[in-house]
């Protein structure tokens, strides 16, 4: 995975975000800080960030790994993962 | 005038004699079931009963032929029953059924017989004179002789519509006989109180109609003026009126207190009944007997029984159709 | 061809004296006169005085002679002076010849055809000028019409007399002297529908008789500003033609009647409340109607315009319910 | 200042369309003021000179307070009669909706302001708000509440094409354009106002009285497991969805909680609108209705949970949404308190509280073990209903959790 298409999915992953919780300020956001902490998401939040992500990126994120998407770094990081397991056999 | 007097110019066959008796105590006995029926609530409505002038339908409908028309007033059964309307018809329609002439339009005071060229009761007082006008007016503009009777009561002699009419009959020459019923009230307004000149014939006169006044009491003599004045008009003299004096023996609608006319004076008519004159002659030149009057009844009751019989059993238009026959076409609004 | 609408009322008499034995014309100097309003000028010569007779000044009796001739199967067309003067027949018409059809169980159709002149803008006053129209449309048993355009005025009289009831048929005083070109194309015309005489989205300017110039000439202003008037002509009165008021009505949803009389009581009156019965949720603003001051129309000039529906007024209203 | 609804208190001038010395006609549009619930045309009630302006651009007016003052025609100056209509209007729909309520008496109504002979009591006709039937019609068939739309220009009537385009504006809102709100709801702002007069006026008004259970969760968070485990993303569960069901459920034999307290009186309602209330991340919350709910199969009402939560927190709820509840959920969710005694959202009659589900000890078979349990309290209005009723209605929620998989 180079720089660039890393950087196309955290905009994406970002776009996603922003789909389900417009209200945020995604120039504030700090990609290190869990989103409960900076945005008090609450589970439906998370549900609602998996389900945009799956309609973007295909990706289905079980339940269990819902704490893998605490933050942006860690979306990315957990996205590209499943990304690159599913791309290669 | 007295009973003695009835039709003395004329001869009189049995035959005759028994047709116009038999006319009028038609009418008669036809009004009287009526009365009944009207306080047995089958008949409903305003109810003008004739009683009384029977010797007028009688007399002068007698001098028309088919193709001749018929306007009338809304006491108007007479009229009806006289130029052949059936009792059947007539009854169903005060009954206000499907099987009445006018399918329960129309009731007694609107009966209508396009086979009988008859053009209606009409409850407008002087209403009908322009129609009968009209009709005069389509007869000869057709080229036809056909003649139109226009019966009104001397109570529409106050309307214009009665000297427009007359001034344009006489105008245009048109085949038009102007019967006018003069009972004396029209309602409870005597004919002193309401006009200036009380002889119906002197106002025809001003617009240059031929007019006659006839006792309206003797079938005989309104059968003879009738005869003439239709057979003038037929002629192509223009038109005519007679001014047929009459009495109606019972209320102007079904009941009213009568104030406004004296008792003996209902019973001075009274014995001047045109259906109980036209007996006493007929008996006293021996051509009525007692055996008749009976037949003649008998033949009457059955008639009217079977009347009654067939408006109680026929059928009330469905409100369904309510709105038929307001245009030929369709119903709209 | 240009004519106007006068002569087209005339050719279509023409026609019909023509082409039916049965009809005739009769009416207050219709014949050596050759008609109050000039109408039936010359016919006399062509057909001669048994089938355009002269009556006397008795309305009752030859309006009533028209309809008892029509009992009997002719086909009389009257010609009354004014709708004011109709007054003095409103018995036969009201009494006899809406009703006969009907006390007769269907025995009897009057096929009579009643014309008068109606209207004001002729400074006639109070007894020359009214616009009593909807006295006959709320009548059952009559049929009212009122050709506004040279066609309808050409072709109606024909449709009236093939109608076998009776036929009223107002000729607004103001239309007698319009000029136009009669379209070749139209043969005949059809009285039982409103015609859209403009078509438009923004709002419905429904209208009939003599106010049809007027509210052709607002709907041009409104044009000119960006607002697209749809014009509807009634032509018939009675019975309306629900279906071409509510489509226009629900396609535009703001609706101003346009009714020389007077608005109490009126035939606009009764135009809105269909409107508002069944077209209520279609709506978009209040129905409006412009209507003559509730006056008798005076005589001077600047006071019976005053007292009549004009441009600008239908102009005004359009734009209230637009709220431009 | 006119009253514009129970809910309003006052009010914030934002723009005078008059000065002193114009002349106004009755029915003119005055001023603009924003409410809680939106900016609102303030009308004029009668006809003359204005004289005075009494408040200016930003100040907050409370109902009643003056505004101006005009010189009636023939009559010494009194207080402008200015009144608008009421910012929520009439039913559209058959679900019922709150009223807007009685309305007080306010100095404004009073003397000289009322044209000579016209009767003291109010004027519907100036209170209403000018919509014409079309765009009422078509509002109605779109959804959309009229409150959140308005008229082209102050002083005209909404019409069918000012429906359509709050229309457009709102589909477009919830497509592409997230930023452009669809309608006046009530933003973070204002939200504390208008949380602070609903909760007010109930705790005012609504004799509420308080029960409570706990409940056993183990059958259900093992289901939502279960069944998320073998279900896509899309198709998930939340336990919050189950409250919802069970909730609705209940109510089905418990109407006297399920409908309106209006004009003194209760009137239950027959459809089952469970609000839930949402917690918005700027503060303040809204609790749009999941409709028959006790209907809708569990998958559904998630889905339908799912959308409005996300809208209402992405400022993406329709007005109808908001006041089609019937009762309303409030559910602490996860990492929360144990318990919550929430407040009645006038005109409803009750509100359910559920606390976080934590694990404590429980009986079970005569022995004490660890167990999923929640707290679920019931505040219910005691004008309508006892607590005897009240508490069998959290009996039956209990039950019908046990039974996830019945749901």
């Amino acid at each position: 995975m180079n720089v660039q298409s890393e950087e196309t999915l955290r905009a994406t992953i970002l776009d996603s975000l922003l789909s389900v919780a417009p209200d945020i300020d995604a120039a504030a956001l700090d990609p290190h800080l869990e989103f409960r902490e900076q945005f008090d998401f609450d589970s439906m939040d998370y549900l609602s960030l998996a389900t945009a992500l799956h309609a973007r990126l295909g990706v289905d994120v079980p339940e269990v790994d819902y704490p893998k998407l605490g933050s942006l770094d860690g979306c990315v990081r957990y996205i590209a993962d499943a990304l690159s397991r599913r791309s290669s056999p | 005038m007295s009973a003695a007097t009835l039709g003395a110019t004329e001869a009189l066959t049995r035959e005759h004699g028994l047709e116009l008796l038999a006319g009028m105590v038609r009418i008669r006995r036809f009004e009287e079931r009526c009365v009944e029926l009207y306080s047995a609530t089958k008949i409903r409505g305003f109810l003008h009963l004739y009683i009384g002038e029977e010797a007028i339908a009688v007399g002068v409908l007698r001098a028309l032929r088919a193709a001749d028309s018929v306007v009338a007033t809304y006491r108007e059964h007479g009229h009806a029953i006289a130029r052949g309307i059936s009792m059947r018809s007539l009854m169903a329609e005060m009954y206000g059924k499907r099987e009445g002439c006018c399918r329960g339009r129309g009731g007694s005071m609107h009966i209508f017989d396009a086979s009988a060229r008859f053009f209606g009761g009409n409850a407008i007082v002087g209403g009908g004179l322009p129609l009968a006008v009209g009709l005069g007016l389509a007869a000869k503009l057709r080229g036809s002789d056909s003649v139109t009777v226009c019966f009104f009561g001397e109570g529409a002699v106050a309307e214009g519509e009665f000297h427009e009419s007359l001034n344009l009959a006489e105008l245009w020459r048109l085949p038009v006989l102007f019967a006018c019923e003069n009972n004396l009230y029209a309602m409870g307004t005597a004919l002193e109180r309401s006009e200036s000149e009380t002889h119906v014939a002197r106002k025809a006169e001003s617009y240059r109609v031929p007019a006659a006044t006839v006792d309206g009491m003797d079938v005989l003599a309104v059968e003879a003026a009738a005869a003439s004045a239709v057979s003038a008009i037929r002629a192509g003299s223009g038109p005519q009126l007679l001014e047929l004096l009459t009495y109606r023996f019972r209320a102007h609608s079904m009941f009213d207190p009568e104030l406004y006319r004296d008792k003996a004076e209902v019973e001075r008519w009274k014995q001047r009944d045109p259906i109980g004159a036209l007996e006493d002659r007929l008996r006293a030149e021996g051509l009525l007997a007692d055996a008749d009057v009976a037949a003649l009844e008998a033949k009457i009751g059955a008639e009217l029984g079977d009347a009654v019989e067939f408006a109680e059993h026929g059928t009330p238009e469905p409100a369904a159709s309510l709105a038929a026959d307001v245009y030929t076409r369709r119903a709209g609004s | 061809m240009r004519t106007s609408y006068r002569e087209a009322l005339r050719a279509g008499l023409r026609d019909a004296l023509r082409g039916d034995p049965r009809a005739f014309l009769l009416g207050e100097d219709v014949g050596r006169y050759g008609g109050c309003y000039a109408v039936s000028k010359g016919l006399l010569e062509e057909f001669g005085p048994e089938r355009v007779r002269d009556t006397p000044l008795s309305e009752s009796a030859f309006v009533g002679a028209a309809i008892g001739a029509a009992l009997d199967g002719l086909k009389p067309i009257v010609e009354v002076m004014t709708v004011n003067f109709s007054l003095l027949c409103l018995d036969q018409i009201v009494n006899n010849a809406a009703t006969i059809r009907h006390m007769s169980g269907g025995q009897f159709s009057v096929p009579v055809v009643i014309r008068m002149a109606t209207g004001a803008g002729r400074q006639l006053a109070a007894q020359h000028s009214h616009s009593l129209e909807n006295w006959y449309a709320h009548v059952p048993g009559l049929r009212v019409i009122a050709p506004a355009t040279l066609d309808d005025a050409r072709w109606m009289l024909a449709a009236a007399l093939a109608d076998p009831d009776p036929v009223v048929v107002f000729e607004h005083v103001l239309l007698y002297n319009v000029e136009g070109n009669l379209d070749p194309a139209i043969r005949s015309v059809d009285i039982d529908r409103a015609a859209i005489r403009r078509a438009g989205r923004d709002v419905t300017l429904v209208t009939y008789g003599g106010s049809l110039p007027k509210t052709l000439a607002a709907a041009a202003t409104l044009a000119a500003e960006g607002v697209e008037a749809e014009v509807v002509d009634l032509r018939t009165l009675r019975p309306l033609d629900d279906d071409t008021i509510l489509g226009s009505v629900r396609k535009t949803r703001r609706v101003v009647v346009v009714d020389e009389g007077w608005r109490s009581g009126s035939l606009a009156g009764e135009v809105v409340a269909r409107i508002a019965e069944a077209a209520f949720y279609d709506l978009d603003a209040p129905p409006a109607r412009v209507c003559s001051a509730e006056v008798p129309i005076p005589y001077a000039k600047h006071l019976e315009d005053a007292a009549l529906p004009q441009p600008a007024q239908i102009v005004a209203a359009a734009r209230g319910l637009l709220g431009s | 200042m006119p009253s514009l609804g129970a809910d309003m208190e006052s009010a914030v001038v934002t723009q005078w369309l008059v000065k002193p010395g114009d002349r106004v006609e009755r029915g003119h549009v005055v001023a603009t003021v924003e409410t809680a619930k939106g900016i609102i045309d303030i009308e004029i009630f009668g006809s003359g000179v204005i004289e005075k302006l009494a408040a200016a651009v930003g100040d907050s007016v409370p109902v009643g307070g003056l505004l101006a003052s005009y010189r009636a025609e023939a009559e010494a100056a009194a207080p402008a009669a200015a009144r608008a209509p009421p910012a929520t209007a009439p039913p559209e729909a058959a679900a019922p909706r709150p009223s807007p309520g009685p309305t007080p008496a306010s100095p404004i109504m009073s003397g000289a302001a009322r044209p000579p002979g016209a009767p003291p009591s109010r004027d519907s006709a100036a209170e209403r708000r000018l919509v014409s039937p079309a765009a009422r019609k078509r509002a109605a068939e779109l959804g959309i509440d009229l409150a959140s739309v308005g008229p082209a220009r102050a002083g005209l009537a909404i019409t069918i094409g000012d429906v359509e385009r709050a229309a457009e504006r709102a589909a477009g809102a919830t497509g592409a354009q997230p930023a452009a709100p669809p309608s006046r709801t009530a933003g973070p702002s204002d939200m504390r106002g208008v949380i602070a007069q609903a909760m007010s006026r109930s705790k005012r008004e609504i004799p509420h009285y308080y029960v409570g259970t706990t409940i056993e969760m183990t059958h259900a968070v093992r289901f939502v497991r279960t069944w998320n485990a073998e279900h896509p993303v899309t198709e998930r569960l939340h336990v919050g969805a189950l409250l919802i069901k069970a909730v609705a459920l209940a109510l089905e034999k418990a109407p006297e909680l399920n409908g309106f307290w209006r004009d003194g009186r209760f009137e239950p309602s027959a459809a089952i609108n469970v609000g839930t209330a949402t917690r918005l991340r700027r503060g303040g919350l809204l609790a749009p209705a999941l409709e028959a709910a006790n209907r809708q199969p569990l998958p559904n009402l998630m889905r339908r949970f799912q959308d409005v939560v996300e809208r209402a927190r992405s400022a993406h709820l329709r007005q109808t949404e908001l006041a089609d509840a019937t009762i309303t959920v409030s559910s602490l969710g996860e990492g929360g308190a144990e318990t919550i005694y929430p407040i009645i959202h006038p005109p409803q009659v009750a509100i359910v509280g559920f606390g976080s589900v934590v694990t404590r000890p429980w009986v079970i078979g005569g022995a004490v073990a660890p167990a999923s349990v929640m707290t679920a309290t019931l505040s219910a209005d005691h004008r309508v209903s006892d607590g005897h009723r009240g508490s069998q209605f959290l009996l039956a929620i209990d039950r019908l959790l046990q039974e996830p998989e019945k749901l």
